[in-house]
């Protein structure tokens, strides 16, 4: 009798699990398998590395804008499936920006593009394509690329996963997609832009833009500067919080992986 | 159809699953078990066919009828026929094996010596044989060997002229004789045991003393005393000083022995004043006798005397023969050596180990072992009745032991003869006694058997018993004792301690699962080690465990000390005999 | 299938004069090995160890008494064989003898620490014998390897013997005396007697004997007597005594 | 050189310093391997354990480690069963924790036994009535389980993550976790319990012997609350000196409060069933087989204090200042508090192993002391070194505290922001 109940109950843990491990690899096989498992990997790879990011970065866009007090983004900065977002929207639409933002902090945002919260925009060129490119501080933070590495031709690429890398001292950063698409062409940092992408579907709603660009990129220097400090550089900025063109050069001594690692999430 | 390489990865897969559902596999796994058992080193027992011999062991005087379980020609194991053995008698059977015995010797060269030796004798000087177990065949051998040398003298320790009977006592009082541990027949005195109350005498508790009914804790050395005053040849005044009983003890004591009609009074041999004591409580011819001797032949009556270590002139011996292949009482060394002659002489020892006499001797010739020695044993203090058993052997000896009796036979140029057999045939032509057969547990009158079936019952263990002597003149046996001799003897007051070996002694060899009983186990009192009370052990500031030097007038030793308050204050409780000393001291290493 | 034995040994403290003979016969019996220069009297091979008890006096009041302690073949909810993890313990129900398989037994020693008598020992060592005297190993018995437990059986050898030479006579039943442990064989007094528990014809069982622990209430089936109260009492629980008594212990 | 193994936004030291801090311990578990490896080839002769001190340092190890480890299996139950979020923070340190303690206990149970080949036998032919095969079975069952948990961790490291399998795999085994938890939790229990019924069932040994609730002795229990109470006060106290060592924060003082809380009321139920075992215990179940409980106190140096110092002294006194918030919120006693009750733990399995078997039981036997050889002393010390080793590993390369990241920023911030505002006096919308 004692020897069914203990085998029993043995028997059944090892089958469990067993069938946890079983069960865990079979769903991970299934999720690489699929022509979507590209997708699928992004996706993943976005919601850990999201929830990774401090509490206090991933907060919605609306609270930027003054809407909430505090709200953590429940769909990884994907506001495009975001009920809220939609409702919010339609209440009070984005009142347009007044002068043009040319100047924040003394850098040049332009108001005809959309900007993903890693420091990449998308620009909707006439011929229906989208260019892809870092934002001003984006730029300053990598100055002159030690090395580019860009996507083929023709490879897809989806919002919020890997777009592109760019090494720049010890700093190996993988910027973000701000959209999803086909590479249909590939610039760098010389030209105005580094991706010419073919989007599928045209869809922006999840990318910044207006008037939530200021009060963002108030938090992101914000965030800048606890980055540089925590890694143990010089209190502040140079002239007055104005980000110089190549910030990496006047901060030779800081860890530029983790800078960049946290300002391009 | 052609196979491709899925095909086969199936057809492995597929037979690895069925092959689980053979028993193939599950068997495989239980068996892996008893591979792990037999691992390299681990000896395999030799099997063989099952049989009994019979035999006698001559490890001591007792020679206990012995049965052995060989397997093939070889014993595995040794039990008694009548009762058991003791652990010396039951492990016999490995000393041929023991790392510390002698296989080769010399042999060649001591021949040479000894006889250049006794040519070169000078006229008063001594070849002498030193017999440890008088009485055996051998010892005749010895015995008509000396007499044939005109300096030869034979030694051996005093033996008991007397034999007890313990079957017929109702008391015994054993003045420090080690009765239930090894002291005449163990399957006698056990038999006998329960009829008769024993008081034993002894400073130290020892195995008799806490079996026996009354035990009297008297100072070392005073048996002789003790003896002298329950006679009246001491008063009790001083008997009671001297033994460090109190006055009321004795008088109990004497009361109980005188009381009772069947008393005996025993001690480590019978000394004679334990003899005359008993002499004077009437027990001569009723528990205690003239010890008899089996028949030999008529024209061995022309041997040498048995002369007694101490008689023999200091510094005389030229050439000593020791024997001690037949292990019997222990003889402090320095007594010896006293008798050797001062320049050169020649010591030769016949032994099984090196580590007896040997350390001594010139030359050391192995000699067989028990169960390889042919021996006869002589009767045991405790049988009054003569009685001639044999040893026969039970493995072939190594080439290269030599046989003491031959060796000294040759060297008196006395005709090789088979001894054993000559005693023998004039045992049943004396035509008195009975043969006890253990095999078969029969007892015939001599008379009803012929000369070669004597001879091979013999030599299957069988044991020839004659009659007892009649109660010849007490006197014989009794010599006086002095008092004052005695005073003289007792061991001086010093701040010393008086050391005492805890029991007779054993052979030079014993089997090496000894270490089962003093070093696996805290049972018997391990060679290395000595027993103190923890007061005095305390007084030389030593604490249990540690290790010592003793120092006692015949060397020194170290040892561990152990502490008991089982031991008298003032004694120190030693395992080896030659420790043994009236003074000794134990000092921090 | 014969009627189940229970086999078990009376003891008499008073007749053993504590020489031993049992305890290397025994070792004889078994192939156990002697002792390796490191080995002492707790990592020994005994499986019957003779104890010196004494009354706890002091010279000349000290009374030692002679107690051989082997396994005790416990009857009820034996200690060692319910802790066993792979049932290389067991309860022989036809003989009543607690075995111990060396073969299966692991060397965990749970069983040592569950036994009250220290009856079960340990092979701290490769088992070795001088030269040669592997010859004179009993070819009934298998020498046991190195970590594993053992301990005595009632000498299963000589009771397998005993069932061959009965059934080669065409008995079911072992004749008394055919089947007796190297012990009780040994022991020169007689100290020791050995029988069928079961076997109202023996008094094995008398009624002045005791039993070592008894209140643990493992049901020993060694018997042991004495006259002397202070050794009955000493086959009970510890008494704790001052520490140079308990030096004093030789 | 290896910074693209460590975690983004979180700071370690340089590979140097790292290695400095590696080598002592490595050369330690390297003495620990040559010692245990003595003891595979030479035999237990090396040991000072004998057949009356069956057991010894090893075993009283194991017990300790594996209720030191208990904090795994019951953060573990609390976060994935009982939903207690909080415990995310300290919920992958506890794994590695446990997975330290329990390797490390079953590779010195290998060394221990005699025979370390047959080890298979006990799942070859079990004997279910024996508390050792209850432990045998759970305890390697239990370390699988605690594998599998590890498994995500290394998998979420910064390398291995970019291989796409070993992300999905990570993540879809993140998802099912909550079963894991629930059948660690299971298994633990039953081990735990089955350790202290190792000792429980001892009827032989009366010290150790308690009587039965169903077919488990009381100790079965009261290992299995203790090393629950236990549990958390370790990772409690890891954590702090995790702290304290890599100078970091890396939980919110809230969660080790918490931890010591739930520490604390599992201590003080702990010392009141212990309480009330240790009086039935000495007045029916001790002298009942023979033995008054008083001699086993006679014998020195174990006298009463040892019962008191277990009981009251780190039993009852941490449990108190656990309880007492005001006196949870000052890390000093939240801190001792648990080391506190991690000794009383310790004592306890101390008290039911070593003295135990020192006690006589037979009145001719002898009171025994023990002192393990260094080779016991030298396995016991690599299971040391190799556990700070593991942890160490894990603590560079994985994410062992999940807030580390945000708490950085946090401290920075504060520090900081002051500093920025008055720098940044240009931009026209701050404050």
């Amino acid at each position: 009798m004692a020897h069914y109940i203990f085998f029993g109950a043995l028997y059944t843990v090892i089958v469990v699990v067993a069938a946890t491990l079983i069960a865990a690899v079979l769903r991970s096989r299934r999720a690489l398998a699929g022509q979507t498992s590209a997708c699928q990997v992004d996706r993943i790879r976005w919601n850990s590395e999201f929830h990774d990011l401090p509490q206090r970065d991933r907060v919605c866009r609306h609270v930027l804008t003054g809407e909430f007090k505090s709200r953590e983004c429940p769909h990884a900065f994907d506001c495009r499936q975001c009920e809220t977002h939609a409702r919010l929207l339609e209440k009070h639409p984005l009142a347009p920006a007044g002068e043009p933002e040319e100047d924040l902090f003394g850098m040049s945002f332009p108001l005809d593009r959309f900007y993903h919260r890693g420091h990449t925009w998308a620009h909707l060129e006439p011929d229906g394509t989208m260019t892809v490119g870092l934002d001003d501080l984006g730029r300053r933070l990598l100055g002159v690329p030690d090395a580019v590495d860009l996507p083929l031709p023709g490879t897809r690429v989806h919002a919020n996963s890997t777009a592109f890398r760019v090494c720049k001292r010890d700093a190996d950063v993988r910027v973000l997609s701000p959209v999803d698409g086909e590479v249909v062409e590939t610039g760098g940092p010389g030209r105005p832009w580094y991706l010419r992408v073919r989007p599928e579907p045209l869809d922006v709603t999840h990318l910044l833009r207006g008037s939530e660009i200021r009060p963002w990129l108030m938090r992101e220097m914000e965030r800048l500067q606890l980055a540089l400090s925590s890694e143990g550089a010089a209190p502040s900025l140079a002239d007055g919080g104005v980000p110089v063109a190549d910030i990496a050069a006047s901060y030779p001594d800081a860890d530029w992986d983790a800078v960049c690692g946290e300002m391009f999430l | 159809m052609k196979t491709t390489r899925r095909d086969i990865f199936k057809f492995a897969g597929g037979s690895a699953l069925g092959v689980l559902f053979t028993p193939a596999p599950w068997r495989l796994i239980t068996d892996t078990a008893l591979w792990s058992e037999n691992w390299p080193g681990i000896p395999r027992p030799a099997r063989g066919e099952i049989r009994a011999k019979f035999t006698n062991c001559s490890l001591c005087t007792a020679g206990c009828a012995v049965r052995a379980r060989c397997v093939g020609d070889q014993p595995v194991s040794l039990a008694g026929v009548r009762g058991g053995l003791c652990p010396f008698g039951v492990t016999g059977h490995h000393l041929p094996y023991h790392p510390a015995r002698l296989r080769q010797g010399p042999v060649s060269e001591a021949t040479a010596a000894v006889a250049e030796a006794i040519a070169k004798c000078g006229p008063d000087e001594r070849v002498a044989v030193l017999d440890l177990r008088p009485g055996r065949t051998a010892s005749w051998t010895a015995r008509r060997a000396m007499a044939a040398l005109k300096s030869g003298l034979y030694i051996a320790p005093a033996q008991s002229p007397v034999a007890v009977d313990l079957s017929k006592a109702k008391t015994v009082l054993s003045l420090g004789a080690p009765l239930v541990e090894r002291w005449g027949t163990p399957a006698n005195v056990f038999a006998a045991r329960d009829g008769f109350r024993l008081i034993q005498a002894e400073p130290v508790e020892s195995r008799t003393a806490a079996l026996a009914d009354l035990w009297l804790p008297i100072r070392p050395g005073s048996e002789e005393a003790l003896a002298l005053g329950l006679a009246g040849q001491l008063s009790t005044a001083e008997t009671a000083q001297i033994t460090g009983l109190t006055e009321l003890q004795l008088a109990s004591v004497g009361q109980t022995i005188a009381s009772c009609r069947l008393s005996l009074v025993i001690d480590k041999n019978m000394s004679p004043a334990v003899v005359s004591l008993n002499v004077k409580l009437g027990n001569w011819g009723r528990t205690i006798g003239p010890r008899a001797e089996a028949p030999v032949p008529r024209e061995w009556e022309k041997a040498a005397p048995v002369t007694e270590l101490a008689a023999v002139p200091d510094r005389s011996v030229r050439v000593l023969l020791i024997d001690e292949s037949a292990p019997g009482e222990y003889l402090p060394w320095d007594a010896i050596e006293k008798k050797l002659a001062p320049e050169n002489p020649l010591v030769v020892v016949f032994a099984w180990s090196a580590n007896g006499y040997g350390r001594h001797a010139k030359y050391v010739l192995p000699t067989p072992v028990y169960p390889e020695a042919l021996d006869d044993i002589p009767s045991a203090i405790d049988s009054p009745a003569p009685c001639f058993r044999i040893a026969a052997p039970l493995v072939a000896a190594p080439a290269g032991v030599v046989n003491p009796s031959e060796f000294i036979a040759s060297l008196a140029g006395l005709p090789p003869s088979d001894t054993l057999r000559e005693r023998a045939a004039a045992i049943h032509q004396a035509g008195l006694g009975t043969l006890v057969t253990y095999a078969d547990a029969k007892s015939v009158p001599v008379k009803d058997v012929k000369p070669d079936d004597f001879w091979k019952a013999l030599n299957a263990g069988g044991c020839w018993v004659g009659q007892a002597l009649p109660p010849a003149n007490p006197q014989a046996g009794a010599a006086t004792v002095r008092a004052a001799t005695v005073r003289e003897r007792l061991p001086r007051a010093t701040d010393d301690l008086v050391v005492i070996a805890t029991t007779p002694p054993a052979a030079s060899l014993i089997s090496p699962l000894f270490t089962k009983l003093y070093q696996e186990s805290d049972l018997l009192l391990a060679p290395n080690c000595v027993a103190l009370h923890p007061l005095d052990a305390a007084r030389c500031g030593i604490a249990f465990g540690t290790h010592a030097i003793l120092e006692t007038p015949n060397g020194k030793w170290s040892v561990r000390v152990l502490t008991d308050s089982s031991v008298r204050p003032g004694v120190i409780l030693a395992a080896r005999p030659e420790m043994a000393g009236a003074q000794g001291k134990v000092v921090r290493a | 299938m014969t009627a189940p034995k229970k086999y078990g040994m009376s003891i008499d403290v008073d007749r053993c004069t504590g020489c031993g003979s049992c305890m290397v016969a025994c070792a004889v019996e078994n192939n156990i090995p002697p002792a390796r220069p490191g080995a002492n009297d707790r990592n020994g091979l005994t499986w019957i160890r003779v104890y010196k008890v004494d009354n706890g006096e002091d010279y000349p009041g000290k009374r030692s008494a002679f107690v051989p302690v082997l396994c005790q073949q416990c009857g009820e909810h034996t200690p060692c064989a319910s802790v066993c993890p792979q049932q290389a313990v067991d309860v022989d129900p036809q003989t009543g003898v607690v075995g111990q398989m060396p073969e299966r037994c692991l060397g965990c020693r749970y069983c040592m620490a569950a036994c009250p008598y220290h009856a079960r020992y340990f092979n701290w060592w490769d088992p070795r014998w001088p030269a040669g005297m592997e010859k004179t190993l009993n070819p009934d018995v298998a020498p046991r390897m190195r970590g594993v437990v053992e301990k005595c059986n009632f000498c299963h050898g000589r009771w397998h013997a005993a069932k061959e030479k009965a059934a080669a006579a065409g008995k079911t039943e072992i004749q008394p005396g055919d089947y007796v442990p190297a012990c009780v064989e040994a022991c020169p007094t007689g100290a020791i007697r050995f029988g069928d528990l079961n076997d109202p014809s023996n008094d094995l069982r008398h009624p002045d004997s005791f039993r070592l622990l008894e209140k643990l209430g493992t049901d020993p089936k060694i018997y042991y007597r004495s006259k002397r109260d202070w050794v009955r009492q000493a086959g009970q629980a510890a008494r704790p005594v001052s520490p140079e008594k308990e030096a004093s212990r030789g | 050189m290896d910074k693209h193994f460590i975690a983004r936004g979180v700071r370690r030291c340089s590979t140097r310093q790292f290695l400095l801090w590696i080598l002592p311990w490595a050369a330690l578990l390297a003495f620990g391997l040559y010692s245990a490896g003595l003891c595979l080839i030479e035999g237990l002769n090396q040991t000072n354990m004998d057949n009356r001190f069956a057991f010894g340092l090893w075993i009283y190890l194991d017990l300790t480690v594996i209720a030191l480890g208990a904090g795994a299996f019951f953060t573990g139950f609390l976060l994935y069963i009982l939903k207690v979020e909080e415990l995310r923070a300290v919920i992958n340190s506890a794994v590695v924790i446990g997975l330290v303690c329990y390797s490390g206990a079953i590779a010195v149970l290998m060394v221990d036994v005699g025979q370390p080949l047959r080890a298979w036998f006990t799942f070859w032919y079990p004997n279910v009535h024996s508390m050792l095969t209850e432990v045998t079975f759970c305890l390697s069952c239990y370390l699988t389980v605690l594998l599998i948990e590890y498994l995500p961790i290394v998998l979420k490291n910064r390398k291995l993550r970019q291989v796409p399998s070993f992300l999905v795999f990570e993540f879809e085994l993140h998802k099912l976790m909550y079963v894991l938890a629930g059948v660690g939790t299971f298994l633990s229990f039953f081990h735990q319990g089955s350790l202290g019924g190792l000792y429980g069932v001892l009827r032989g040994r009366p010290f150790a012997f308690r009587e039965g609730l169903a077919v488990w002795p009381s100790t079965f229990f009261l290992f299995i609350i203790s090393a629950a109470a236990v549990g958390p006060s370790f990772v409690l106290l890891t954590t702090w000196l995790v702290q304290k060592i890599s100078r970091k924060p890396l939980v919110r003082p809230a969660v080790l409060q918490l931890l010591g809380r739930i520490s604390g009321l599992l201590l003080a139920v702990y010392v009141l069933a212990k309480a009330v075992d240790t009086l039935v215990w000495i007045n029916r179940t001790s002298p009942e087989s023979g033995f008054p409980a008083a001699q086993y106190y006679s014998w020195r140096p174990f006298g009463t204090w040892i019962l008191f110092a277990e009981i009251v002294l780190f039993g009852l006194v941490p449990a108190l200042i656990l309880l007492a918030p005001k006196l949870r919120a000052r890390t000093g006693w939240l801190v001792s508090a648990a080391a506190m009750a991690c000794c009383g733990v310790a004592l306890n399995r101390f008290v039911m192993t070593i003295q135990t078997l020192a006690l006589p039981t037979l009145s001719f036997d002898k009171f025994l002391s023990y002192y393990p050889s260094w080779q016991e002393t030298g396995t016991f010390l690599a299971v040391v070194a190799y556990g700070v080793l593991v942890y160490s590993f894990s603590f560079r390369y994985f994410q062992l505290f999940p807030e580390e990241r945000e708490l950085k920023l946090e401290v920075r911030e504060q520090e900081e922001v002051f500093i920025w505002r008055t720098t940044s006096s240009s931009a026209p919308c701050t404050q």
